[in-house]
């Protein structure tokens, strides 16, 4: 039943195509769009379009060198993705990063989720026509990519995690960056309200739009704040720890309205949820070795494992198949954004086509995560 | 229900599974005509209730495709790893389980375009990620791309 | 604005530069540095990003490096009033046919950035891929390359410069 | 009533979007927070992070000597070969043959800056460099030769 061979389907819909070159999609994802004057009957997304073949290439690669390709896939929350890995491979090895590089990791992965879902705040008023947030959300973002700079090396794909822990001790200057960054964070918080929150317009466009129910979310394999918008609670951080997050105190934002704006407010959420473990990390981080130690070529032995963390948009899962050798049998990721996207032909039924666009928004894709 | 207690329940169901508890979660191994019944069970028996697919995916082992299947239960939070074995490598094929996890349409049109593997009762089967005209199947431990270099 | 002091000597030889010649007319002359002025002052960008390298485009779009103080800030959605096509991100097999058609979209004169080590010959992706193009310039031809991956803001922001230099140099009335 | 709701809705809305051009005009008239960096203008003050990567280079003391043995260490860890290394066998003063670099080719093209080179040397002899204008009108400029030429290993550096 392949949509779009000609422009009329069998029952009457008229097709569109949305992308893969479209500002609104946020690369290169295609939907066919059934229509039925301005109604949205059917979606069919066509992916690929910038399928790389990760998982082929780690095959090939040391248990070292895989690390890395996975910061190229949600590149918005690169250390989360890099953590993964790193966990998933201590897991096989049965070694445990120091405490320092765990705490280490935890800030760089809160201090990665803000950053990403201010860059989700800024194109999310970008789409649906505010041109202003985008200013305002970039300038904190900027602040936040100096310090993981001044820190890692680099802005977006750091690479900083290696197996038992990290690659580098923290600059001097982290703690002080980091707690002057908080502090703009703090007290530009109201702006983001001013702007967006409170405004009617925006929220008239968001309040009603692409509900998607508990049951569903469930069925079609939803996770992160598209899942807690409909009341499903699978914060990884929450039911299956890692990393030492089981010591922070942190809530799980749930909404059970399950639209547009409900996602829009859990990732608000998360935003406070995301500065406040920082600050209970940023003073506390233990003193001590910032690496394990691990031997310079890294065999995994016979067997499967698989870790879940929580990225910014939901629960990514490394599988890793073993033989013994010193790369990886097969390697697959679970990304969230491929359940999430999944789930948009649901949400966007009997919708207006202008209203994809903000479900499209709210659900927060990045494409090179959907197809790898 | 802790390992043990779904293993003997599940063993209760379909005596021909074999497990394997070497790893994080418990992995039952079942041929690939049996899946649609065990799947029904345990998607719909109140003690097992695994409503969450988190993770559908295929091996290659050379002899033998494995799909594998991550179940987790949002009600009960335990974990439980489905294995089926597709012994015809030249021809594979197995039932889809669209119709219990609505996931898997978009997850089994990936499999079917990196392994090849046919699903029966699939609703739109196609190539997810390659063109339509690509040949062979790329994450098959077999495909030659000439085009494709070596490190 | 002193980059062009700053930019090696070669580093502004690129195939296909048209030298000065002595016997040049003064008003054609100066009517192509008048048109040159304004084309390099004037790039609008496509929003065309596949991948990483699409957000720190979006960096340099922002109020930290501001690329509007070149002129760029017009970034269109529609390659038919685009001028340059930043391609930002890896280019797959599937997505070569589409820039092709976008390029091919834009109206004369067109120029093409290669950002990143993915556009610049498949990067990262280079070896044991299947659906990688090895390199954006198997397909459209390519103005300037900015190796990083990404590259910051800044590098993105030179890039964009050299290329005006590039403009600059161009002859529009010379043509023999 | 509904007039009511109309009416109130429409004041609603004007005044949301009246409370985010107050903030936009608040920093239309307050200056003291400008955050645009002026790129190129400032390039003579734009400093990197120290740990800035931005090239892989390959330091040469005063008597054009460098510390790299020739082990290959970064060619095998670099998880995509933009490192190749060709050595070449020298005859030392007393007569043993010793394995040396002839020339350190680095595809800058292709470079992810991923670091794992770096820590992978024993010797220490590449580090990150700060420089990031790297944009060219020609790709083979991006094909670099790390190593000088005439260039010697440092003394003392394999032992």
């Amino acid at each position: 039943m392949l949509l779009g061979q000609d422009h009329i389907t069998e029952e009457g819909e008229f097709v569109i195509n949305m992308g893969p070159q479209h500002p609104a999609t946020h690369g290169v994802l295609h939907l066919k769009i059934g229509l039925d004057g301005e109604t949205i009957k059917k979606i069919e997304p066509h992916l690929g379009y910038i399928h790389r073949s990760i998982e082929k290439m780690c095959e090939q690669l040391s248990y070292r060198q895989f690390i890395f390709t996975t910061s190229r896939m949600d590149y918005l929350s690169a250390h989360i993705n890099n953590q993964a890995c790193v966990l998933a491979v201590e897991k096989a090895l049965q070694v445990e990063a120091t405490p320092r590089a765990k705490a280490i990791r935890v800030l760089m992965a809160e201090l990665t989720r803000l950053a990403s879902h201010q860059l989700w705040w800024a194109c999310m008023g970008l789409d649906l026509g505010a041109v202003t947030p985008f200013f305002y959300a970039f300038r904190e973002r900027e602040a936040i990519n100096t310090i993981i700079e001044e820190t890692c090396g680099t802005r977006l794909t750091q690479n900083y995690m290696v197996p038992g822990g990290v690659m580098m001790d923290i600059h001097p200057n982290f703690q002080k960056r980091v707690k002057e960054v908080l502090k703009q964070i703090k007290e530009k918080a109201h702006e983001y309200d001013e702007l967006l929150t409170g405004n009617v317009i925006f929220q008239q466009r968001l309040k009603g739009v692409g509900y998607l129910s508990k049951e569903d979310a469930v069925s079609y394999g939803c996770s992160g704040p598209t899942a807690r918008a409909s009341g499903v609670s699978c914060d990884v951080r929450k039911l299956f720890p890692y990393d030492g997050y089981e010591q922070l105190k942190f809530d799980e934002i749930l909404n059970t309205e399950g639209d547009s704006w409900a996602r829009y407010l859990v990732r608000l959420g998360e935003m406070k949820q995301s500065i406040s473990i920082i600050e209970q990390l940023i003073d506390n981080i233990p003193e001590g070795d910032f690496q394990a130690k691990t031997k310079n070529v890294i065999k995994l032995p016979k067997g499967d494992f698989y870790q879940r963390v929580e990225t910014a948009r939901g629960e990514l899962g490394v599988y890793i198949v073993s033989d013994g050798g010193a790369t990886p049998y097969r390697c697959k990721f679970r990304s969230p954004n491929f359940s999430n996207l999944s789930a948009i032909p649901k949400m966007a039924e009997g919708a207006k086509i202008g209203d994809l666009v903000a479900i499209m928004a709210t659900v927060d894709l990045v494409i090179p995560d959907i197809d790898r | 229900m802790t390992n043990e207690e779904l293993k003997y329940s599940i063993t209760e169901l379909l005596p021909v599974a074999t497990y394997d508890e070497s790893g994080e979660f418990l992995n039952i191994i079942i041929p690939s005509d049996e899946l649609i019944p065990l799947m029904k069970e345990l998607r719909s028996k109140k003690e097992f209730d695994f409503d969450y697919l988190f993770c559908l995916t295929c091996i290659d082992w050379k002899d033998h495709l494995m799909m594998v299947y991550h179940l987790l239960s949002k009600v009960h939070k335990h974990c439980i790893v489905v294995k089926a074995k597709i012994t015809d490598i030249q021809n594979p094929k197995i039932e889809s389980v669209n119709c219990i996890w609505k996931t898997a349409e978009l997850n089994e049109d990936e499999v079917y375009d990196l392994f090849g593997i046919r699903f029966l009762n699939h609703p739109n089967l196609r190539r997810l990620f390659l063109e339509e005209d690509w040949k062979g199947f790329p994450l098959r431990k077999n495909y030659v791309d000439e085009n494709m270099i070596k490190l | 604005m002193d980059i062009k002091n700053n930019v090696p000597a070669n580093k502004l030889i690129f195939p296909g530069q048209i030298h000065e010649t002595p016997d040049g007319g003064f008003l054609i002359t100066k009517l192509d540095e008048v048109i040159n002025w304004a084309r390099s002052n004037s790039l609008w960008p496509l929003i065309f990003g596949t991948s990483c390298c699409a957000i720190e485009m979006m960096s340099a779009a922002d109020a930290k490096y501001d690329w509007s103080r070149f002129g760029f800030e017009v970034a269109r959605a529609s390659p038919r009033q685009a001028d340059l096509i930043i391609v930002a991100g890896t280019i797959v097999m599937k997505m070569a046919p589409v820039l092709k058609r976008l390029y091919d979209q834009m109206p004369d004169p067109k120029y093409v950035i290669a950002m990143g080590a993915c556009t610049i010959s498949g990067g990262p992706f280079f070896y044991n891929t299947y659906s990688v193009v090895k390199g954006v310039d198997h397909i459209i031809p390519v103005d300037v390359y900015v190796p990083g991956c990404p590259p910051r803001p800044e590098a993105l922001l030179h890039s964009m410069i050299t290329l005006q230099e590039k403009i600059k140099n161009e002859a529009f009335f010379r043509k023999s | 009533m509904f007039l009511k709701e109309y009416f109130g809705t429409i004041f609603n809305s004007v005044k949301s979007l009246l409370t985010g051009m107050k903030l936009t005009g608040y920093y239309f008239t307050h200056l003291k927070e400008i955050v645009t960096e002026e790129y190129p203008d400032n390039r003579a003050t734009l400093k990197m992070a120290e740990r800035f990567r931005g090239e892989v280079t390959m330091p040469h003391n005063e008597n054009n000597e460098h510390r790299c043995t020739g082990c290959q260490s970064c060619e095998l860890a670099c998880p995509n070969g933009s490192i190749k290394i060709i050595t070449k066998q020298e005859i030392q003063a007393d007569g043993k043959k010793k394995k040396r670099i002839d020339t350190w080719v680095y595809h800058l093209d292709m470079c992810t800056l991923c670091n794992l080179c770096v820590i992978a040397c024993p010797s220490e002899a590449i580090v990150m460099g700060q420089n990031f204008e790297h944009s060219v009108y020609d790709k083979k400029q991006l094909k670099k030769i790390l190593n000088k030429t005439g260039s010697k290993l440092m003394e003392g550096v394999e032992e």
